[in-house]
């Protein structure tokens, strides 16, 4: 069977090595991670390039992949509890203008994120800091 | 590092002449437990029961023993159960051990040799009279204040404790020295 | 003659790529999909770090293998010009590794198999030259620095032909002053 | 400038920054270079990689980094080294420079780096006068409380030699993170918008607040790690921080002073952690929303030269996730300022036309040439970006000229001391990335290395202390303690200890200090004191380590994969 191939940026550190995958569409799984010619890694890899993607299929080695929303509905310390999209998404919305009512929009600190996510979650997430709470209070772990 | 290997002695036929003193030594060493024996041999009143085996060969002679494989042939062909792993060494049970000889023929080293057992200084008799006999081999003086006897004793350091572990870790420092010195190979 | 792999400390970083590279190509693609304890982790190279040097070490396939004359088993033998251990046949006694003066060689232990005593099987393991497995030794493809290469006969026969050649033509220029 | 060009340098100052661990493939153009015959001088408390092939080694002690800058400009003014034209032409501020720099003899900064003052004199003589010279920085200047000044002191270096404005010269930070270049280009930051376009400056405002169809406020945000104090510690009530909005990070595994953290979690009234696994800063959020994943989403990531380039979605998700901008969206829609995005590549389109320095860089772009270089202002094909910034000699200042900063060197703000006699400084895992909850559910990546990590230490101290290698040892701070395996090395110094920081059982930031350089605030991950105590019943700190993992793991409703080690 022929395996679809796609090619991405590693998402490690800032060297920007570009990797292809060969995907077996069917079972949506990566069945292979090769170098690709990037500006940077000029098809080369590290080890983190080649072997850092089993994470994918959730082996739970070291912890396991967020599946559900969740919320602690005893407060804090109280056991987490899984809830719908909409539940959570109403939750968080309620109780964050319900702080910035109350203290005011300098009340609340955002993060952007260095790792995974990407630029465009990134804009967004400075964007819902400045124009939706109001305050420029976001940052991310650039400094540690 | 936590040590995953067994230790074993192993000999040096372009050294040793034969002189068994470390077959005596692990001997007297060994039934000091439960034979009590002097300093001379005037002194003991059970036959010496060596756990390793002086060996003559065409080009000389050294003394052959147990390596502790670590897939030990003794200890899995051992239908009994008298042959387990303590501590990374491959020991016999001489109580339970019933001379059946399936270890002695498993060994590919013939480090393993069937000898009397003796007991409070004196042979152990089986039901019907016989002397009892069990499975000798090498168990690295587990439990021997200094280590193996035999390499202690021997006047010609013809014998040498091997730790796999730690020996390659310095063989390999070397040989990636080695590889400093051939880069330039081409 | 026996091929060989061979580290270069000048331009090693060592980040360990190769020793993954190595337990990959041998234990197969699904190594990324299985149970993450149903393996074992064994690579047949080793890094080490010195003050002045990182470099992997493995085994140089020797013409006359010392491994293999201690073996008591027959296990070692000499095939496509690299020096294999058959593990089936091997019982741990590690004279293999004390005859070895490299260091290439240490014991693993064997996934899924046991010993009487419950205890994991545990055989020789050194690095087998990826024989049998296609694209040649990973180790020197995945490496991201190329300090590793593969020297095969006719390589090495050249290179000391070039030394031979150099060396009649600096003694040439002497016999001409 | 570029990584490709770090091989065609003639001389390469390689300061506090640890190629071979941090970005190997980086290492690799250095080792390339090497063999091309760059010089390399590497200034590193350790022997790294770099410094093993290195042609100068200045292993000077940890934290003395701005007296060893400072001396190096200090002989290559008085040796006339300097190239006067550039300085003229293209700089400001050299006169009160000089002043600062004055008392750095290299005899001097020997007493404090114990680097010897000829090997300052050669340095600073090679870095001169080999032609073109680049500086690259890493962690080993920015996590100290003079970060900023020695940054500043490096680039004084590259402004007295004329070293800007051309390819294979210039000073560069290597980015740690694939995207910390991006998330500081989207302008997840307290005082810039995307495009590090500043806040205060009224006119910039405008222009995104008509963007935002909002009036925004025009107050410096709060520094990450500012919110421990301004939750545990603020008095004046307007400025205490109640909801902490935790995306994509994992405060409680790497800030500094974890105990800090922790109880800044509990304490704050509402955290909420978007993330793809359960992690340590999880244990504390009151609401946790699982996003999707690298591999399992489209998007673009800055590398560190400031390269643009696409990530795309391998493999669909669990359809029960969504992804992080899809969760921000819907938030803020819910609470009144609605968003309405169908993909990354309307959200990317918007964000380059409020960013000139960004303008050209369209997907059509980076699917064509694969990585665009900002600045790429104009968004026709011709423009395909910036290899290296400043092109003749033209900085991003008012007046186009670069400025010289100095100032005087300050010891690390924690130093050893009877209690804690040795000192200990963060590094990084050459296999593991930042928290590990990617890499350390890697199969091979775990079987390489994992908990509880290793303490680097010198052998004579490991003797000294009967400490062998793998031997499970205790390390404590001011602040706390963790414990890790011992790895005796000859290329550390005595009296120094370093740790790498994503282990769980092996967590150094349990003992790092969390003082801040005033201006970036970065912590001072690099220098702080500890002691390190020999545990004598081995056995039972082998099941310790072992029973306080399972125990985290269970905390997490970890149950599957028995992860041990």
């Amino acid at each position: 069977m022929a395996l679809k191939e796609i090619q991405s940026t590693c998402a490690y550190c800032g060297a920007g090595c570009q990797i292809l995958f060969r995907v077996d569409e069917a079972a949506n799984k990566i069945v292979e991670a090769v170098p690709a010619n990037g500006r940077t890694n000029a098809g080369t890899l590290c080890l983190k390039g080649h072997y850092g993607w089993d994470y994918l299929n959730d082996p739970q080695i070291l912890t396991k992949r967020l599946r559900k929303p969740m919320i602690r509905k005893g407060g804090k310390k109280s056991p987490l509890v899984e809830v719908s999209w909409e539940e959570a998404i109403q939750y968080v919305a309620d109780r964050l203008n319900e702080i910035k009512a109350k203290y005011g929009p300098d009340a609340i600190m955002g993060t952007g994120s260095a790792r995974g996510p990407g630029n465009e979650a990134n804009y967004l997430m400075q964007k819902f800091m400045r124009a939706c709470i109001g305050t420029n209070n976001v940052d991310h772990c650039a400094r540690i | 590092m936590k040590k995953n290997l067994g230790s074993f002695v192993v000999g040096d036929s372009t050294k040793c002449t034969g002189c068994k003193a470390c077959e005596v030594a692990c001997f007297a060493v060994h039934s000091r437990q439960n034979n009590p024996v002097g300093k001379t041999v005037g002194t003991v009143t059970v036959p010496v029961t060596p756990k390793l085996y002086l060996t003559r060969f065409e080009q000389g002679c050294m003394p052959i023993q147990c390596k502790h494989c670590e897939d030990a042939p003794c200890l899995n062909v051992c239908t009994k159960g008298a042959i387990s792993r303590i501590d990374n060494q491959v020991i016999v049970d001489p109580e339970k051990c019933i001379g059946c000889k399936d270890c002695m023929q498993a060994c590919p080293f013939g480090a393993i040799a069937l000898l009397p057992y003796a007991k409070d200084g004196k042979l152990a008799a089986q039901a019907m009279g016989e002397t009892k006999v069990f499975a000798s081999k090498c168990d690295l003086c587990a439990g021997v204040e200094g280590g193996p006897a035999c390499v202690r004793v021997c006047p010609h350091q013809a014998l040498r404790l091997v730790d796999p572990e730690a020996e390659a870790e310095e063989k390999k420092i070397k040989a990636a020295e080695a590889l400093l010195m051939t880069k330039n190979w081409r | 003659m026996n091929y060989f792999v061979k580290g270069n400390p000048d331009l090693c970083i060592g980040c360990r790529t190769c020793m993954i590279g190595c337990v990959v190509a041998h234990e197969g693609k699904h190594i990324f999909e299985v149970d993450p304890d149903s393996y074992t982790f064994n690579p047949r190279l080793h890094m080490v770090k010195t003050a002045k040097i990182s470099v992997p070490v493995q085994c140089k396939h020797c013409e006359n293998p010392a491994c293999m004359a201690a073996c008591p088993a027959g296990a070692i033998q000499m095939k496509d010009h690299a020096v294999i251990i058959d593990t089936s046949k091997c019982m741990g006694c590690k004279s293999c590794m004390d005859a070895c003066p490299f260091g290439a060689i240490d014991m693993v232990t064997e996934a899924g198999k046991f010993q009487a005593d419950g205890k994991e099987r545990v055989v020789a393991n050194k690095c087998d030259l990826c024989s049998g497995i296609p694209g040649g030794p990973a180790c020197v493809r995945v490496c991201p620095t190329a300090a590793l290469t593969l020297v095969k006969e006719d390589e090495l026969a050249d290179a000391m032909e070039k030394k031979r050649m150099e060396a009649a033509r600096n003694l040439f220029r002497d016999n001409q002053e | 400038m570029g990584i490709p060009e770090i091989e065609d340098a003639g001389c390469l100052l390689c300061f506090g920054y640890n190629g071979a661990d941090s970005h190997p493939i980086v290492a690799r153009r250095i080792v390339r270079g090497k063999q091309k015959g760059m010089k390399i001088i590497c200034v590193d408390p350790r022997v790294t990689e770099t410094a093993r092939i290195s042609d100068m080694h200045l292993q000077l002690k940890g934290g003395s980094n701005l007296a060893l800058v400072n001396a190096m400009a200090n002989v290559i003014w008085n040796e006339g080294l300097a190239d006067i034209k550039f300085i003229e032409e293209h700089t400001n501020g050299f006169d009160e420079f000089l002043k600062v720099i004055e008392k750095y003899t290299p005899e001097y900064a020997e007493t404090i780096s114990h680097v010897p003052a000829e090997e300052i004199r050669k340095a600073a003589r090679l870095y001169a006068t080999t032609k073109p010279a680049m500086i690259l920085y890493g962690m080993g200047v920015c996590q100290f409380t003079q970060a900023v000044d020695v940054v500043k002191g490096l680039a004084n270096l590259a402004l007295m030699t004329g070293n800007f404005g051309g390819p294979s010269m210039g000073i560069g930070p290597v980015r740690g993170q694939n995207n910390v270049q991006g998330a500081c280009d989207m302008g997840a930051l307290p005082n810039c918008y995307p495009g590090y376009q500043s806040v205060t400056d009224p006119e910039i405002r405008a222009k995104f607040e008509k963007a935002w169809g909002v009036p925004l406020s025009d107050k410096v945000g709060c520094a990450i790690t500012h919110v421990p104090h301004r939750v545990l510690e603020e008095k004046d009530e307007t400025k205490r921080i109640h909801a902490y909005y935790i995306f994509g990070e994992d405060p409680a595994q790497s800030d500094p002073d974890l105990a800090e953290i922790r109880e800044t979690l509990d304490k704050c009234d509402f955290v909420v952690m978007q993330d793809i696994y359960m992690n340590k800063t999880g244990l504390h959020a009151d609401v946790i929303l699982p996003s999707t994943a690298w591999g399992e989403h489209d998007g673009v990531y800055t590398c560190a030269d400031r390269g643009f380039q696409r990530i795309r979605k391998v493999i669909e998700p669990d359809p029960g996730l969504k992804t992080d901008w899809q969760i921000i969206q819907e938030i803020s829609t819910a609470m009144g300022y609605p968003m309405h995005y169908e993909n990354t590549e309307e959200i990317w389109n918007e964000m380059i036309d409020l960013c000139p320095s960004f303008k050209g860089a369209t997907y059509e772009k980076m699917e064509k040439y694969g990585s665009v270089q900002w600045p790429c202002r104009d968004k026709s094909m011709e423009d395909k970006g910036t290899p290296y910034l400043h092109k003749g000699g033209k900085f991003a200042t008012k007046d186009n000229r670069g400025v010289f900063y100095a100032t005087d060197w300050h010891p690390p703000m924690e130093l050893e001391n009877d209690e804690y006699p040795m000192s200990l400084s963060t590094v990084r895992e050459v296999g593991h990335y930042s928290v590990r909850t990617m890499t350390g559910n890697c199969r091979t990546l775990r079987n390489l290395e994992d908990e509880p990590g290793w303490v680097q230490m010198n052998t004579q101290d490991c003797e000294r202390m009967g400490l062998v290698k793998g031997e499970l040892v205790k390390i404590l701070s001011k602040r706390g303690y963790c414990i890790t395996r011992c790895l005796p090395t000859d290329r550390v110094k005595p009296g120094a200890t370093y740790m790498t920081y994503q282990w769980w059982i092996g967590a150094c930031n349990e003992l790092t200090n969390a003082k801040l350089d005033p201006i970036s605030n970065t912590p001072e991950y690099k220098y702080c004191a500890c002691r390190v105590e020999k545990i004598k019943d081995q056995e039972w700190a082998e099941n310790h380590v072992k029973e306080l993992y399972d125990e985290i793991r269970t905390q997490m409703g970890i149950t599957a994969g028995k992860g041990d080690h």
